[in-house]
């Protein structure tokens, strides 16, 4: 029920979609804590301002992440939100869940905290609102009895994700949520224990449609696709024709790489396959007639990033395509090798990213010896500025003359 | 006192097949297609010809554990108790039983929890902490949220849009939700340089760190007071020195607001992963229900409805009608700031006369 | 006739595009420095590298430019090319000549220099290569009667140039050879005296097929263009497709904006205008059925240069439409303008279009006091680091509370 | 020595008016349209009929007085003395007789003058001085040209190409040519640092003009003996201090070479004006006939010839095919030298999962 002391969320109580202040109410029913967050944040709503103060370091044994410590600047008023650190605690693959296993959660944090959740974090965590340092550890013990183990934060390895790719999806060019599951558990002692110049983050996606946005917003972005050719159902194209589909306007003239033709007399789709660039749209528009190849494996692009502060990257293809199969060996050496490279050359809070944008990607090539792939690249370079190693010309001088 | 308990560390995550239907385990790997039956209720069939239901519930993320437990009882009753959520925070109940579709539908009804979010429409809103729980914000997330898809509701629970139509917030330029490749984002900014308070500078900050911090340089060093200067025609309110130092806090009511970008994406289909794009530079916050930010949300969104072509993401349909007819059309005004001078503006610099007018 | 000293450069008198050896040899039966050219050139292919000195400063009275000084490293075996300079004339605009025009040029280039020229240079000019300083004052002298200048050099106006335009083109949008006439006549001190950080060039072609390049090498390219639709002549079209064009493949699916469809029943091609950006394709592909609009003027685009040393610029979008009527003033005043503000504030060797990329286009339009149009840019800005003007967000805030 | 006479001063160029034959003074902005005849034919037709004939006749730009009073001879026979140059170098005869194309033709033939360049084909190359008269060059011009023309000659006098092919020359990185927009550039690159001339340096050059002008900071000053030194890792050739400094040659018979380049347009057609991209970083200096680079160019255009669609410029059938196919087709190697690390680099990687295999 709405509450006279704080007018401006109540009117955020009213509309159809669900409200978050209803859930604090209903947090608040049980958690002074909620109850004090509500009336913070009315303040805030009063004031235009947030009410939290920059943030300290607390933590729980032997990690260096999974909590954020949060503090109020109006502790004195509201000691109840004195302390209000968030816990993130790694979500299973794919996010998904039995209704015992949410229930456990629930009821740990039902009595360690305030009883207010994210689900999830857009990093992909189980985000626990709110609780106390005290609280910390006690929270940590009940989730790693319950075999919960908390995410990343800090200058380490986020808590990676995926879409739910084969457990649920017919375009899946691999196993998402095994991927997940390998390297998170792989990589436990690089989550929990910052050691890098900034943060890394894994986004799996088992197609290019890239549900979990992986592009834009992981370190190392693994997305599936396929070499050979789109599989077409002559039949159910002409169904779809039948059915209404505008296959000239709705495939063919969005095709990017105009490498569609229709024959609307014949009903009859081609695909010039060496032309396509397996963006999914024609599949995704007909997803009964059109299925992706069977030579199947991931693209690999290094180094999205948000803006801050040298600008947004998006993934640049690393590796254009790579079989994923467990116990996924080649991708964990390349890893390495880049955490390695990173971890030796990085500025403090330099992403690999930015790094690698700071010192070329020829520099990068070379330091991780990989070799150069046109698949890399939009275009090879448009300016005459290139370096030569001079050894190298004395070599070829030396050759031609011999 | 005694030895204490402390729990087992680095045993990860639960492995996500104990939390895996039956009819998930058989059918693993083995998905041939799916079809949206309805907003909201999609089938995915296997190989083998088993159908797998799925009903989305919109969901405000920010969820006590009561409603938690709401939707565990709801999963119970209609899908053997297993659920999932998606990458954008939506609730997932996956039903075996084609029967039990209709009756979870009525249930949710009945409880107001939205259907939807599938298809040609909206989703939900990925966003952040803003004034719930974090210390950088320039404008809160939850209500900024809540008061746009209330204004969107019926891109939820339908799909009559052209396309996919994705939003996104972020409270500061730090932009955790990832917002910037969003059909369209809402950016919380600051419009004046950080407040510079000598004696928390001086004790919590090292300077050189501050320094190097600042992308435009704007800032110097101050050995004499042990604190630092900001050059304000060097500043552009990033707030990465705050980051690095509390005593140099951007907040203010009046300076901070909301900007809105257009026409990102993210998924490789077509034209591409891209970023947004400045559309609004500054709108003021105007809580609770940032009125002036919703309208402008509702302008772009239905000049897209009216204008794009099936299939079209708002940027495509932007890149065809042209920049200049989404100005147009929006009547939004371009302003200094729309043209860009960071690092990479020459790429922005329009280097052909094809254009529109 | 081949030469016996020169092996090399006879294997380039063979073959059946013209041979610049043989126009050479033409040269050297009348010329000494003509044959020394022969002999020292020889030498540059023997040691597969140049022989000239680095260029020294010679000219006319009271130019600055129009002379390009060059001096041979063979001066001792070849005094007769110890002097090699070149003079820069201005061409008529569109390079069109009469027989007697050119005869003149030729008596004077025969009296007081080598005999060699290129016809043109790749700004323009007529460039007539190789003479002493001694010649140079009397080869202007006879020019100059004969009702001939120099072209620019240094940091100075160059000789602009324009296409054929209204003289033989049925796309012209306005008069290119007008313009350039006018301009060139305008601006013939900032042409012949150097005063600049560096050179500034203009280039008018009268449609944006652009026939002189001018948006990949003019400081200020204009370019002509139309604001009304396109003209169709339905009959014609139908006759296009009759005489086998492939209208759907040629033209249909080959438009930039995808904003054309072509009926093949009833060989009706139709554009949906407001979406066309003018490109000049398809007109281009059916000149008998497709006619440029008759509100016609031009695009001016700014800062076109070569990559040295910031990296190539292809001209901005400074003006997308400007009538070009005689006597062309707010044109003038526009470039003024632009002269001025680069004047003051570029580095020496800067060219406007890098002064432009080093300050940000914000400032250079307040600077020439011009509004920002979205036609400048191919997208507004992807990133959130831009400034505001700390009075005008104090005004903002106070017209707010007010 | 008494009053010596100068010619008068900045009187310009003569009107072009006074050059213009009778039948454009007649329809001057008044043409219709025009049609390509057979290759070098032009017929321009004006909206009241009168029909303008252009043969195109090639020529090697570096000419002697002797063949322009040839061209004049030729003009006053069949052009009553009018005749042009085009942007491209080449005589482009006007008439207004039809009956005197024929003869014209002949004629030209018989003094083996191509006529040709017009259309879906190569016309004249655009080039600039090398060896025959400037100071920096890295490689000849004139003679590489005579070369690739040569072995091309047949797309000079047929039409038998999908687009216009433009192909350019520059012999340093000045790009008098400004080759930077051309289907194929071919580009004179040095490969080894300016060698430094103490005293030249110290004589004729000013040292803080000459560091600054260096793009990669490669340069420090050497106070002491009043010189410069050069950090060989940091420089790319770019020669840009040799133009500044007679003392920094760069100029090497076995450093220098050429590289080609592709995919570069101008017109605003279709795809719109684009750079070239690097091909091929580097082909020795082989004269008199550079043999390695004629045999590269012809690769291309055979690729190009046989791939592209009608109307499809160089850089509009690489996009299509995708960079992959071309250095498959070609065979030409990828090499590190091409990719960017220059300063706007970051636009050139790939940020998509769209490419070809
Ligand atoms: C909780 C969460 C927002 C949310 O409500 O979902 C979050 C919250 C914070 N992020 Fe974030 N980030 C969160 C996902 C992201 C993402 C999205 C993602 O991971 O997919 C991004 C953009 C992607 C990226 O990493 O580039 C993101 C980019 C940042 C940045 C900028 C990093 C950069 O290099 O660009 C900062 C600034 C920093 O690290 O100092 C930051 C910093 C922060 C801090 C720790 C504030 C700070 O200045 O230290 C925030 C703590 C808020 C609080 O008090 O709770 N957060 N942050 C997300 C983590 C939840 C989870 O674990 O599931
Ligand atoms: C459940 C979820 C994955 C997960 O593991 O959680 C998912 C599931 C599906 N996505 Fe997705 N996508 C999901 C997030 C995304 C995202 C990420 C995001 O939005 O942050 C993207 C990238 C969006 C972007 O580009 O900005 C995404 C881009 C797509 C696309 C490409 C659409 C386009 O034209 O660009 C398709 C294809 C389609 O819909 O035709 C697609 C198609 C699908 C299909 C049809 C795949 C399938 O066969 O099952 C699924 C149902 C689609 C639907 O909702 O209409 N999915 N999908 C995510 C649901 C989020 C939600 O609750 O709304
Ligand atoms: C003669 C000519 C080449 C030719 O054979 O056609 C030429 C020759 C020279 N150019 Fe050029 N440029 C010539 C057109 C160009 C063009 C093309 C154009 O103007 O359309 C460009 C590229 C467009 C541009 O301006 O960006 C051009 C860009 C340069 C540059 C680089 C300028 C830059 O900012 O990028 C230099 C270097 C310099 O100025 O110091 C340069 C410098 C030179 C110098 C003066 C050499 C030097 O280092 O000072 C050359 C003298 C050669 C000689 O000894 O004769 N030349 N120069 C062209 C002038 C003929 C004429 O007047 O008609
Ligand atoms: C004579 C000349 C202008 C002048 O005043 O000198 C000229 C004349 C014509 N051009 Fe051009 N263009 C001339 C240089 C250019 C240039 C500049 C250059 O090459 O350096 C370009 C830009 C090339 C580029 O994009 O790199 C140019 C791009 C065009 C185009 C666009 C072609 C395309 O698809 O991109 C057309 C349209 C067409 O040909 O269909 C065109 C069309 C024409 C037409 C048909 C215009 C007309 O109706 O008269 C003329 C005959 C075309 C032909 O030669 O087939 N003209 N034309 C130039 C002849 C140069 C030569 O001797 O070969
Ligand atoms: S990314 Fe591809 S595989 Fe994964 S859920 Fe989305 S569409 Fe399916
Ligand atoms: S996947 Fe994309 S590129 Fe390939 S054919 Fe389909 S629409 Fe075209
Ligand atoms: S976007 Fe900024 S304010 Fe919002 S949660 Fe992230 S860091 Fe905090
Ligand atoms: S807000 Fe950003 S730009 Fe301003 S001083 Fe701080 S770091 Fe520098
Ligand atoms: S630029 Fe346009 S107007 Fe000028 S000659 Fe070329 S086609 Fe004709
Ligand atoms: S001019 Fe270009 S954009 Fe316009 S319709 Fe023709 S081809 Fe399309
Ligand atoms: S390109 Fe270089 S070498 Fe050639 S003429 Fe121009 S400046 Fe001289
Ligand atoms: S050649 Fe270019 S890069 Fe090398 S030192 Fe000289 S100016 Fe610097």
């Amino acid at each position: 029920m709405p509450d006279k002391e704080t007018p401006l969320l109540n009117q955020l109580e009213t509309g159809p979609w669900p409200s978050f202040v209803a859930e604090l109410r209903k947090a608040a029913k049980t958690s002074e804590m909620a109850a004090a967050v509500i009336t913070q944040l009315e303040q805030s709503y009063v004031d235009r301002i947030g009410h939290w103060k920059h943030g300290g370091i607390v933590g729980v044994r032997t990690y260096g992440g999974g909590v954020i410590g949060r503090y109020s600047d109006m502790a004195e008023e509201l000691p109840a939100v004195a302390h209000f650190h968030t816990i993130r605690v790694n979500q299973p693959a794919g996010w998904f869940y039995t209704t015992e296993a949410l229930r456990t959660i629930c009821d740990i944090w039902d009595e360690h905290g305030s009883g207010l959740t994210n689900m999830h974090g857009s990093t992909g965590d189980i985000i626990l609102l709110g609780t106390t340092s005290e609280e910390l550890q006690p929270t940590f013990n009940a989730l790693s009895d319950a075999g919960y183990d908390l995410g990343g934060s800090g200058s380490a390895l986020r808590t990676p994700s995926c879409c739910c790719g084969e457990a649920r999806c017919e375009w899946s060019c691999f196993d998402t949520m095994d991927l997940c599951q390998d390297l998170t558990m792989e990589y436990q002692d690089e989550l929990h224990r910052p050691m890098w110049p900034y943060k890394f983050k894994f986004k799996i996606s088992g197609c290019p449609n890239d549900c979990v946005a992986s592009i834009a917003r992981s370190d190392m972005s693994i997305i599936g696709t396929w070499r050979d050719d789109i599989r077409i159902d002559d039949a159910a194209v002409a169904e779809y024709a039948d059915n209404g589909t505008d296959i000239m306007e709705e495939c063919v003239f969005m095709c990017p790489t105009r490498c569609m033709r229709y024959d609307a007399a014949s009903k009859k789709l081609t695909i010039q396959n060496s032309e396509c660039t397996r963006c999914m749209h024609c599949i995704n528009v007909m997803p009964k007639a059109l299925f992706i190849g069977e030579d199947r494996g991931a693209t690999l692009l290094i180094g999205a990033k948000a803006p801050i502060v040298e600008g947004a990257i998006l993934g640049h293809v690393l590796v254009p395509f790579m079989k994923m199969e467990s116990p996924y060996t080649e991708l964990k050496e390349l890893v390495e090798n880049i955490w390695d490279w990173w971890d030796e050359n990085g500025k403090m809070r330099e992403r690999v990213g930015e790094l690698i944008n700071r010192v070329g990607m020829r520099e990068f090539l070379k330091a991780i010896d990989m070799e150069p792939l046109i698949q890399m690249v939009n275009y090879p370079r448009d300016n005459p500025f290139y370096f030569w190693d001079q050894e190298k010309v004395a070599e070829d001088i030396a050759s031609r003359k011999g | 006192m005694g030895e204490q308990y402390y729990g087992k560390t680095d045993i990860g995550p639960p492995d996500f097949k104990q939390f895996l239907p039956p009819i998930i385990k058989n059918n693993y790997g083995k998905w041939k297609y799916h079809e949206i039956l309805k907003p909201g209720v999609m089938v995915h069939v296997a190989e083998g010809g088993d159908k797998l239901f799925t009903v989305r519930q919109g969901s405000g993320r920010l969820i006590a554990t009561e409603s938690i437990r709401e939707y565990c009882e709801i999963a119970d009753k209609y899908c053997d108790g297993y659920l999932r959520f998606t990458s954008r925070h939506n609730v997932e109940y996956l039903l075996s039983d084609e029967s039990k579709v209709q009756p979870l539908l009525d249930d949710l009804a009945g409880r107001n929890l939205p259907v939807g979010g599938t298809g040609n429409g909206i989703t939900s809103i990925v966003h952040t902490q803003g004034w719930v729980h974090c210390h950088t914000p320039a404008t809160d997330a939850s209500g900024p949220v809540k008061a746009v898809m209330d204004e969107l509701f019926e891109y939820f629970v339908e799909m009559k849009l052209p396309g996919k139509l994705r939003i996104a917030l972020a409270c500061c330029l730090n932009m955790c939700g990832a917002v910037h490749c969003s059909d369209i984002a809402i950016l919380g900014i600051h419009r004046k340089p950080p407040h510079i308070m000598d004696d928390a500078v001086h004790k919590s900050c090292e300077v050189p760190n501050v320094v190097a911090a600042c992308p435009t340089f704007a800032i110097r060093p101050n050995p004499k007071e042990k604190t630092v200067a900001v050059n304000q025609d060097k500043c552009m309110y990033c707030g990465n020195c705050y980051t690095m130092c509390p005593g140099m806090p951007l907040a203010d009511p009046d300076g901070d607001g909301i900007s809105i970008w257009v026409g990102g994406k993210v998924s490789n289909t077509r034209s591409g992963p891209a970023f947004s794009k400045l559309a609004i530079p500054y709108i003021p916050n105007n809580p609770p229900r940032w009125p002036e930010t919703v309208a402008a949300i509702k302008t772009i969104v239905d000049c897209y409805a009216k204008g794009a072509k099936k299939h079209e993401r708002v940027g495509e349909w932007i890149a065809r009608i042209g920049w200049e007819n989404f100005f147009k059309e929006t009547g939004f005004s371009f302003t200094p700031q729309h043209i860009d001078d960071f690092k990479h503006a020459q790429a922005s610099y329009r280097s052909t006369t094809q254009f529109r007018w």
